[in-house]
Order: structure tokens, then sequence, then C-alpha cells
């Protein structure tokens, strides 16, 4: 019989969205284990962020001054006190920014394997089986971890409803560990994503990737984005590679969007960037490559050179 | 200011990647390996603060096929010194084993700050720089896109969904998974990747002790199961257009 | 459209909105004004560079003006670049550097010898040393390194053309044995799908012909003379270095290229590497075999032909591709008004093939655009070439010209083989 | 009585060449030179080196002033001018005022005329290149007298300059100032002062502004091409319209006509290159001789192409620059050729009497 312990992942903001969705996964895999969710949540204060978390069975509030702002030193600390003194079977976290920095320090503190990119999560038997996306989403793997593990959960692989329902869960508080008070991190400031454009509010979107092959060719890309009357947004590679500024960039380490309409042109569709957009109501994909992941979660396809399609396109739609 | 970045090679993603016979892992024969292309933004970064104010840049990589030419690419793109790390295979290991492997040759060659990339298409069981961190019991901060130098430590750059950022200052010694340099990665020519190889100046390593913990088992790789997905448009870019038009029409998605 | 207020005009080398490097269109507009003082270094700089000494020699006459291809959709040529870089411009950071495509056009009429040839790449070269590459030549390049083929395709790929030939080929590294001909296909013959054509069209030929050929497969990588023209010395070298210790392993008494550029660097920088072979380009090998060809049928074509640069100017071959479409069985032929030594250029030169995105930025049309257009001039209703990059190049300038279905565009070795069926 | 004296009026470099020339083949010759030593414009103006073959000035005309002082068969006259003049070939009487006023009558049959030229004065029509108003704004002779010290300095600073310019044709090829003619050494010499200043000051850049250069046969390739592709000077297509001062450093103003924009540069030190004109001694003794000068003074010779010596009057010769703008090598074969016309006319006379 084992236990799930659930990394709640939050901010100024309150609880991330994706904690909802280990929650929910972890609610699944306790029944499967026999066990219960645990939810851990680490902060300067807790309680405006415990009564979100009630479909967990015990919420562990550990709080700190150090802990808030997120500081990646000390919430490694505090997972590793919280596995160390609950010794669940699963550990859940988000693969997310944080959940990069503080599962795996977790894990190595306390020794328990790790498997990331999670899409997947199951019981068999005493172990758990787990679905990964890797290679940039060309494959799937699938392992089996005996003992306990950790895992780290793609955001977007399972719903968030499940993890937001729930009842009154007990609350037990943990002692935050003493390292926190010498920490070799400190906070220093945050900033808000830069102003002007805001891809998240646009309803159309047209979005490149490094198929558009460089700066120069961003032409094509706007002249369609113009005659729809979209925004302009990019994949990471993009971004990273200074064609595109910073703000327009869609997926894990830039906006989630959620438009009526997602026109990706030359995107692969890794893993980061899917998540930030498989929520489109109506997504099309261009990419000469037909095995793209892009095209999993796309309604429409086209393997047409972007360079001839766009230009078509753009010009069949300035026309109607 | 001793900067070690390190790089590991992962699968060329364009080419097609097949499932080996057991259908557990990688069918090798036909993978091309290419530099993980976060490495190459952590390297960059390094040569951007050994640009900015100078710094000695060691590049480390585990022993491997091919991996000489992405050290003296490395080298031939600004790194000083370039180490190899013989972990007794020529297999690749996963990121915690490596960290393993890695960690002694990292302390015995100093470094202040070790850069690496954030993650790596492979790193099904979590990623290099954490490992590496708690392995040399060093304070880290990942999914960096600014690294500089403040005194004995390092300001950073977080970054998290949505755009928003933190700037943390990191005592040194510290280990930074980069998510991108302030810009991208320069061309290396390949005269000076050819000088740097003349040059013949790598150096050895033999890897630390203790295997750390595996991952678990991979009990199958395999490609994503097809049958969902996309509708896919078929005809010349006009025809496919003329569908999208009217694709859109239908929704109710034409402008104006 | 609102009036511009001339105080808030104002003048930008290089502008950057929101990422994005609006120069090209920039500069299309307001040309810089006064002269102001300026950096004569730029000139002293360049001109230091070995390779580049003759740009100081421009004395302003004007004669590549005229000549330059690129001037007639921009404002370029020898003597203009001259004058920029007299006037404080450093070549090593201005587009300019990348627009030439080495044609050769200008060093043909140049009174002193000004060799945009020899001083382009070396400045590209230390352009590229010092990591300044356009991107999408950067990626040419990388390809080229990773794969040994600019279009970025895997090396085991190379001779999947082969299968659908309908003819064989024989590919040296599985079936081991000395040939006549040892054909170098290259890379746009390998890979491209209209130089794949092209390729199979020529083995069926070469069966007709009874010649006995083999080609290198897998083994065989880019000749990289555009590469080396676009400023990559160094990938040069080593392919070209992998490439002679790949022939070594072979027998054979000739050898053939389908690409100007290949042969060129066979012909001329191989040999500085202490490689000679008795190379040909495919049309000087097939040129003389024309009459033992079993021609089936006329070909009713008003034909037009191109000269590629690296065939015509750079190595003096006019006549062999000429022949060949001379007696291609009802070709009804026309010259087009630039042709031979005077011979416009496609754009794909010196690096050209692989910066189509970047150049159009600072052209008003692209060189296949506005070589597309003379050939339509002439009546012919089809286009003849025979180097790899022209296939691709002038069927794009025809679609993007409004001259679909006014031409079409062909290898001549795809109307030999068409004449064969 | 016919005299067999050839009376050479001017001692510069044609008057020398002629003097010997003649003497050589046994002719007495008598020169006039108004100022107290021989050597004449190059001598005057310190000239630094002869173009084209870049010997040092100084050295080929002491070579010229030795071969006539040692010759007994000329006599050298020195601060001496003619004063009035009469007679026909064969015998004509030259009266001359020597240093203390003194008059004298020469005797000879023949004359030649090497009067030679003056530098344009650029401040004398405009004063668009603020010649005299701008300490930086100096002339060829000026910078000549410059490399003949072994320097080349802003004259307002006494420091190296950074920024050099030659602006061509002060003074040639210019209906307003009434020289309509190419002055035709000045692109040369400015070619090679250019090289001279990149020589002396490797950091200046050093820019020519001209209309069109005008290098004859060898200069195009001994100077102009090694100034522009060894020395790396600026040629630059296009005149300067005028100079004005902007702070302490020369702005010139005048079009890039090779790219059809204005250009404004500062500049540390003006060069002007200024042309040449008939000297007021040729003036004066073309019109005490009687020969025909051409429209802007010059001596106009009568004999056309095959002839280039012979004046309107029979037995009155010219050489060098008296007959319009020369470089100094066709000056010294002008002078050859004047002398051998001179001594033919006295001897073909000496024969029918």
């Amino acid at each position: 019989m084992g236990n799930v312990l659930v990394y709640v992942e939050n901010s100024e903001t309150g609880v991330a969205p994706i904690a909802f969705e280990l929650l929910g996964a972890a609610r699944r895999l306790a029944a499967g284990l026999g066990g219960e969710v645990e939810a851990l949540v680490a902060a300067g204060a807790t309680a405006e962020l415990a009564p979100a978390l009630g479909a967990a069975d015990v919420i562990l509030r550990m709080e700190h001054p150090a802990l808030s702002p997120y500081l990646p030193e000390a919430h490694v600390a505090a997972l590793t006190e919280a596995i160390r003194s609950r010794d669940p079977q699963v550990v859940l976290v988000g693969n997310t920014s944080a959940g990069i920095d503080v599962a795996a320090g977790a894990a190595a503190a306390t020794q328990r394997p790790l498997v990331a990119y999670c899409t997947g999560l199951a019981v068999d038997g005493e172990a758990v089986v787990a679905h990964s996306q890797v290679y940039g989403g060309k494959l799937v793997a699938t392992t089996r971890t005996e003992g306990p593990g950790v895992f780290t959960v793609v955001a977007g692989a399972f719903p968030g409803a499940e993890g937001q329902s729930g009842g009154k869960a007990a609350e037990a508080t943990l002692a935050a560990p003493a390292t926190l008070g010498s920490l070799h991190t400190r906070f220093i400031a945050a900033t808000a994503p830069s102003g002007g454009i805001d891809i998240g509010r646009a309803d159309r979107l047209v979005s490149v990737g490094r198929g558009i092959g460089g700066p120069e060719n961003l032409e094509l890309a706007q002249e369609l984005a113009a005659a729809l009357g979209a925004e302009l947004g990019a994949s990471r590679p993009v971004v990273d590679s200074g064609w595109l500024p910073k703000a327009r960039q869609v997926g894990k380490s830039g906006m989630t969007v959620k438009p009526k309409l997602y026109v990706a042109v030359g995107i692969s569709g890794a893993p980061e960037h899917l998540e930030g957009m498989r929520e489109a109501e109506l997504i099309l994909a261009v990419n000469s490559d037909a095995n793209a992941p892009i095209f999993e979660v796309a309604h429409f396809g086209s393997t047409c050179d972007l360079f001839d399609l766009l230009p078509a396109l753009t010009e069949r739609l300035q026309a109607s | 200011m001793h900067i070690a970045v390190v790089v590991k090679q992962v699968p060329d993603l364009v080419e097609e990647l097949e499932v080996d016979a057991a259908g557990t892992g990688l069918d090798r024969a036909w993978v091309k390996m290419k530099l993980n292309e976060f490495d190459d933004h952590a390297l960059e970064q390094a040569v951007l603060l050994k640009e900015a104010g100078g710094a000695q840049v060691s590049v480390v990589a585990l022993d491997g096929e091919g991996i000489d030419q992405v050290l003296y690419a490395a080298v031939a793109r600004g790194a000083d010194r370039a180490l190899k790390v013989d972990a007794g295979t020529q297999e690749p290991l996963d990121s915690r084993r490596a960290a393993t492997a890695l960690a002694g040759a990292i302390r015995d060659l100093g470094p202040d700050l070790v850069l690496t990339g954030v993650q790596a298409a492979d790193d099904l069981f979590g990623q290099m720089a954490p490992f590496l961190a708690a392995e040399l019991g060093w304070p880290h901060v990942s999914v960096v896109s600014q690294v500089e130098v403040a005194g004995a430590a390092v300001r950073v750059q977080q970054e998290y969904a949505g755009g928003r950022m933190a700037t943390l200052e990191v005592d040194l010694p510290a280990v930074i998974g980069v998510q991108a340099a302030p810009q991208p990665p320069r061309y290396v020519p390949v005269s000076r990747l050819r000088q740097a190889m003349a040059s013949g100046a790598l150096e050895t390593a033999t890897a630390g002790a203790g295997a750390g913990t595996g991952g678990a088992a991979v009990t199958q790789l395999a490609k994503p199961e097809a049958g969902r997905g996309a509708e896919m448009l078929t005809g010349s870019p006009d025809q496919v257009a003329e569908k999208i038009e009217a694709l859109l029409r239908e929704r109710g998605l034409l402008r104006g | 459209m609102s009036k511009v207020e001339p105080g808030r005009v104002r003048e930008d080398e290089h502008l950057i909105v929101e990422g994005m490097d609006i120069s090209g269109h920039w500069n299309r507009m307001f040309e810089q004004r006064v002269l102001w003082s300026h950096d004569t270094g730029p000139l002293e700089k360049l001109t230091a560079i070995t390779g580049a000494e003759s740009l100081a020699y421009c004395y302003q006459c004007g004669k590549c003006t005229s000549a330059c291809p690129v001037d007639s959709v921009g404002s370029y040529s020898p003597r203009k670049i001259f004058r920029k870089v007299q006037t404080g411009t450093d070549l090593l950071t201005n587009p300019d550097l990348w627009l030439c495509t080495t044609c050769a056009n200008c060093l043909r009429v140049c009174p002193k010898e000004v060799n945009m040839i020899s001083i382009m790449p070396a400045l590209r070269e230390v352009a590229v040393t010092e990591a300044n590459v356009p991107p999408e030549l950067q990626k040419a390049f990388e390809n080229t390194f990773q794969h040994g083929n600019p279009l970025g395709e895997p090396a085991r790929k190379r001779a999947d053309w082969v299968a659908e030939a309908g003819a064989p080929a024989t590919i040296l590294p599985r079936e081991r044995r000395p040939v006549d001909v040892l054909f170098y296909v290259e890379c746009y013959w390998s890979y491209h799908p209209r130089g794949r054509d092209a390729a199979r069209a020529f083995a069926r030929v070469m069966e007709k012909l009874g010649v006995d050929w083999g080609i290198l497969g897998p083994e065989e990588k880019c000749s990289c003379d555009s590469q080396r023209l676009a400023g990559e010395r160094g990938l040069f070298e080593m392919l070209a270095e992998q490439n002679i210790r790949t022939l070594a392993k072979y027998e054979f008494s000739r050898m053939v290229t389908s690409d100007p550029h290949a042969y060129n660097a066979l012909r001329n920088e191989y040999p500085k590497l202490g490689a000679e072979y008795p190379i040909q380009h495919y049309t000087q090998f097939l040129a003389p075999l024309m009459g033992q060809l079993p021609w089936k049928r006329r070909l009713d074509y008003k034909v037009t032909f191109h000269d590629p640069c690296y065939l015509g100017r750079h190595n003096g071959e006019y006549d062999a591709p000429r022949e060949m479409i001379r007696q291609i069985p009802g070709l009804q032929f026309t010259e087009m008004f630039r042709c031979k030594a005077n011979g416009y250029c496609c754009g794909g030169g010196g690096g050209g093939m692989w910066l189509d995105s970047f150049t159009g930025n600072h052209v008003t049309e692209r060189l296949s655009e506005r070589r597309v257009r003379e050939a339509v001039e002439t009546g012919a209703e089809m286009l003849v070439v025979c180097c790899p990059y022209e296939v691709s190049r002038f069927e794009d300038a025809v679609k993007s010209t409004g001259n679909e279905g006014r031409l079409l565009v062909r290898d001549v070795i795809e109307l030999v083989d068409e004449a064969l069926r | 009585m016919p005299s067999d004296r050839i009376l050479v009026i001017g001692g510069g470099p044609a008057g020398l060449e002629a003097a010997r020339a003649a003497a050589e083949i046994g002719t007495p010759v008598t020169i006039l030179e108004e100022r107290d030593r021989l050597g004449g414009a190059p001598d005057s103006a310190s000239y630094s080196t002869v173009t084209l073959d870049d010997r040092p000035a100084g050295e080929i005309l002491e070579q010229a002033r030795r071969a006539v002082e040692s010759h007994d068969l000329i006599e050298t006259r020195l601060q001496t001018r003619l004063t009035a003049f009469a007679g026909e070939v064969g015998d004509f009487r030259a009266t001359v005022a020597g240093p203390d006023g003194a008059t004298a009558t020469v005797e000879c049959g023949s004359v030649i005329v090497a009067t030679g030229f003056q530098h344009f004065d650029p401040g004398r029509e405009t004063q668009a290149y603020g010649y005299y108003e701008y300490e930086d704004v100096i002339t060829l002779v000026d910078a000549e007298r410059m490399f003949s010290q072994g320097k080349f300095v802003r004259p307002s600073t006494g420091e190296p300059p950074r920024q050099v310019c030659f602006i061509q044709c002060v003074g040639s090829r210019d209906r307003r100032i009434g020289n309509e003619y190419c002055s035709k050494v000045c692109c040369g010499i400015s070619s090679k002062q250019a090289i001279e200043v990149r020589e002396l000051v490797p950091d200046c850049r050093v820019f020519i502004f001209y209309i069109d250069m005008r290098m004859y046969g060898f200069w195009e390739n001994k100077i102009y091409w090694v100034a522009q592709e060894q020395h790396k000077v600026n040629y630059v297509r296009g005149i300067v319209t005028e100079i004005i001062k902007k702070g302490d450093q020369l702005v010139v103003k005048g079009e890039d006509t090779t790219m059809g924009r204005p250009m404004e540069v500062p500049m540390d030190v003006v060069v002007l290159a200024v042309g040449m004109e008939p000297s007021p001694g040729t003036r004066a003794v073309a019109s005490l001789l009687g020969v025909a000068q051409e429209k802007h003074g010059f001596i106009e010779p009568a004999g056309g192409a095959f002839d280039t010596v012979s004046t309107s009057v029979p037995g009155i010769f010219v050489a060098g620059a008296a007959a319009g703008p020369k470089d100094l090598d066709d000056t010294i074969s002008m002078a050859g050729a004047a002398a051998m016309k001179a001594v033919a006319a006295v001897r073909r006379l000496a024969l029918t009497h």
C-alpha cells in the first residue's frame, strides 16, 4: 500500500493549474495503489492555498519565508523533507520550469528514480507504469517502476477537473527543514510578460516554427496573419534565435493559448509547444514532414511546402 | 572565473527514429547524433560570459562516438579546455548515471560555475543539471535564459510559463540549466574546427565511482499511436488553400 | 495614406522592429542622403585580406554595372560596392556581401581586373570566421557538414533515386568493380525531386549508349564549390579531402558530373589539393555521343537555353549543350539576347542557392525571375538548362512571374530521354 | 651683321636644356634670367621631387645648372630682363637691362623663349576655397615645400593631419576664371603628393576629388594606380563646390557623382591642385618679341603638329610651359627641338652670307 504525494506548484497568483491535473492523476493512482493522496503545499504562507486542494486526502502545509517567492533550492529542500518524512510510493511533480528544478533535485536527494515527461500513469500490480514523451514527442517510452519513484507530468496530459473537485482534506503541518535558513540562492526580482502584445488574448493565431527558415521569411506568416486578422506567435526555437520577441512565444516557457484558430506553420510540435496550444478550438498545421508530432494535435494538416501554401492562402483570403 | 560546460549528443530529430529489435531502445545503427541544442546554448552563454568579463571555459563530456568532434567544435567556439570523461562505456548513459560519472571529473576541474542544457530529447529519467548539482552539493537553477556574473554569485533569469521571469542570485559554485543564451549559438567555421582538431588538445579523465541510481526499467519504446490526429488536406498548394478557406468560412473564422 | 511628417522620418542602416530586421524594405524606400564624415578604414581593412586585394583597384569606370546581373535588379555592381566600401561600408557586416553570385560577368569586362570571384569568397570567409552568416546559408553549411549535402538529407538516401530510374546504375560501394565512367551525381540530382528526374533520365540515356558507369552512392559528398564561394573554405577542404579519399578507393578511367559547380571544383580546385581527375560535364561527355542514340520521336518544342555561369564563363564551355539541343530531333532553338559569354545568371551560384529569402529582401526581383522573362520574350515555350540548380530555380520563377503554362523548364538530359522513348 | 648666337630667354628647365643642347653642337648661347639664379619654377617653388622618376628636384636642377655654367659657349646673365627687341632672323638685337639697371645689347641670330609659367593663384578669382582665409587650405606648391622639408603637417597646428584631400582643376578648365585648358600635370602631381602624404603620415586618410583623372601615358599606371591600389588613396569622382569651416575642421562640400549623393566631408588639410598660367615674363616677352599668343596668353606655336616650337616670328622659337601646360618630360623634349631649330636658323643664314 503506497501513498501518492503531489507537489503543489504555486505562486503569488495562487495554485498553479498543473497542480489540479496532478491531483486528478494522483487520485487514480492512489486508488490503484490502495493509498492516499497527499498534497505538499510549500510557501511563505499556505492558508489561502490549502482550501483549493480538496481533492487530496491530506494537505501537508510547510511554511517558511524562503519558500515564497519561488526559489528552486528552497523547494528542493521542502520536497525532499516531505518525501523523507512521508515516504510516499509515488511523487508527482509538474513537468514545468519549477518541476525541472524540484523533481530531479528531490529525487537525487532521496535516491529515488525519476521518470520525466509523463503523459500517462497507471498502476500495474505493485508497480507504476508510465508513458513518457521522448525525442521531441517522436517516440513514447513505457517504463515500469517497481518501488518508490518521482514522476514529472506534462501539463495537459491529465484533465484538471478531477483535481479541482473533492471534499475536505485533512491538514497537517510539516516543519520546514533547517537548511532553509542558510540558502545559497536569493530572489531578486520578478518581471511580468513584456507589455504590448498579449497573444494569450488573441482569438486567432498564426504561429511560426523553425521551418520558416529565417527571419527574412516571417513576412509570409505576417501577411497570412493580417489576412486572417490574427496575431503572430512563435515556437521556442524562433524566439531563441531572436527572430521574434519572447512575448510571442507559445508553449511551456512562453504563453499557453486557447484561441479559436491556431495555424501552426513550420512547427514540428515538440511537447513543450503542444502543451501551450493543444486547447485551441481549431488547429491547422502546415509542415512538410508528414510525421511531425504537430499533426497529432492538429485538426487539419497539410504537408505542402509552406513557401507555396502561405502565399496561395493569403491571396485567397485577401480576395474573399 | 572558471566555467565548465557539460555537453552531450542527442539523436538528430530530423532523422526518422527507429526502435531496436528489443523494442526498448533506439536503433542506433541509423541514428545520427548531434549536439543537444540546449547544451549548445549553454556553451554560447559560457562564451558570452568569457567575452564579457573574461573567464576560462572548460567543456566536459562523457566519452562516446563522435564526441571528439563535439568537443573540438566547442574549442573552436571559444572554449579553452576540452575534457572527455571515460565512463568505461561508449553507450549513452541516462542523465542520472551521467551526472554521477561526471561529478568527480568536474570536482577535479574545480569550476566556479557549471552550465549545461536545461534538458535533452532523451532525458527520460530527468534532467542532468539538478542531478549534477545534487552530486556536487551545489545550488542549482534551471530554465535559465541569461546568466551574469555578480561578484561571488551569478544572477540568472529563470523563465516560467506565461512569459513570467524571475531574477535569482545564486552563490558560486553553482549549476545552471540553460534554456537559451541571450543570442543564438554562433556558427563554427569548419576551418576553425579543423584547427582545433589539429591541435589535438583534448584532455581525458576517468569517471568517478558509483553508478548512481538508475532510472526505472523501460519496457517499451514505440512511435506514438497513429489514428488520432489531423485530417490531412491534400492537393496542390492552391487546392489546399481553397480547402482551408472553405473550412474557415464554414467555421465562421474568416475575417470581417 | 496619411502624410509622413518630415520631422518624424529617420534614417537607419539597420532597422529592427519587433525583432524583425526590415532593413531591406527600408533601404528600398530611403537612400542614405548626405555623405558625411565616413570611415575609410573598411577599404584598408578589406583590401588587406588575402584574395580581396583587387577590390582596391576599381577606378569607377562603371563597365561592370551593365554586366552585373544583380545590378539589374538592385543597386549593386562591383563599382558601387567599391564606392560603398570607400565611404565606410564594412562589407563583412553588410548584406551586400552575400548578393554576389560570383557569375564572373564583371570580371569579364573589368579593365582593372577587380576580381569578385576572388574578393567575395575571401571576404565571406572572414565573415564566416566571425560567425556572421545569414541563417539560411548557415543552415546549408551545417547541413553540408552534418550530412554531406546542403539539403540536409540523410547520406544513406543519396542513391535512392536509382531505384526508380528503370535503368541500372552501379553503386560502387555495393558492387565494387572498375568502371569506365565514374558519374559524380552531386547533391541536387541525388536529392531534389526535379534533380532526381534528371538523374533518372541520365541513367536511361547511359543505358542506351551502353556506357559502363558507376556512382559513389552514399559515399559521395558535396563537392562544396558553392559553399567555398560562399565563404566556407574549411568545409570545402574537409569534404574535398573526404571525396578525394573516397575516389582513391575506386577504379575508373574518367569522371562525369551533373553539376557545373562540381565540374569547376574538380577541374580547377581539387588539383590545387593535389587531386587531378579527367572530369567532364555531362553535356561535354554526351554531345559527341548524340549521333549514336536511337531517336524514337521528334520533339516539336520551341526552346531557348540558359548558360550556367560555371560551365560557360568560368570554364569556357558554350558549345556542348547547344550541340545536344541541335541534335535532339525536332527542337527549334532561339538564343536569348544575353547568352554565352554575356549570359545572365540564375542567381544560384556563389551560395545564392541558399540565400533566396535573404537576397529577396535586397533586390526588386530574383535573377531567375528576370531570366524567365527573357526566355519568354524569345517566344520559346521551353527553357532548357544543364545545371542542377536551375530547374527548380526557374520553375519557381515561372510561377512567381505568372508564366505558368507559358514556359516549361527542362534539363537537356530530360529532353534527350524524352526523344528516346 | 648676322650673328650665330642664340638668345635663350628664361633659365628654367626648358631654357637650361635648350642652351645646353645648342652649345653642345657648337653654338654660342646667351641666357637671360630674371632671378638671381637659374632653375626656374621648380627651383623658386622648392619642388621636392620630379614627377615620374621621383628623383629630388634639387639634384636634377643642380645637374642642369652645372652643365650650363661649365660650358664655355654659354654666357649667363642673371637678374637681367629683355627691354627691347629688333631685327630679323639672323640679325636680331636684344636690349637687356641688368641688375644694376645698365642696359646692353645682345646680338643674336635666333631666339628661344623659355619664360615658363606661373602657378594659378587660388585667391585670385574666387574665394570659394578660402585659400587666403583658412590656414589649412594650401596649394600643391605649399605642399611641395613641406615635402622638400621632409614633413607634412596641418599648418594651423603643426600636427600631422588625419584627413587630407586634394581638389583637382583649381584654376583650370574653368570658363569663369578664364582658364579653359587642362593644366595636364596636376592630376599626376596630386597623386604623387598623395602617396607622399601616406608615406609621411601613414594614419592619414587621403582623398582626391576630381572631375576626371587625366593621367597621360605612364602616369596612369606608375602614379595613379600605385596611389590607389597600394597606398589606398581614395579617389572620388565629383569636384568640391566650396569649403566651409565647421569647428576646427574644414568641411568640403561637393557631390559624390558616382553614387549621386551630396558629400560634406571634414578635412584637416585641403590641397588645391592649382594649374598653370602663363608667367608675367611670358606675357611681357611675347609682346616685346611680337610673337602671337593664344587666348590665355601662352605663346602660340605656329607650325602645327610637326613643328611645335616655331612661333609666328621667323627665328623665334618657344620651349616648355611658355607655350602651354607641360610636364617636365615634354618640356625637355621641346627644349631640344627648339635648340635644334634655332641652331638650324642661324647656320642656314651663315651659309647664305
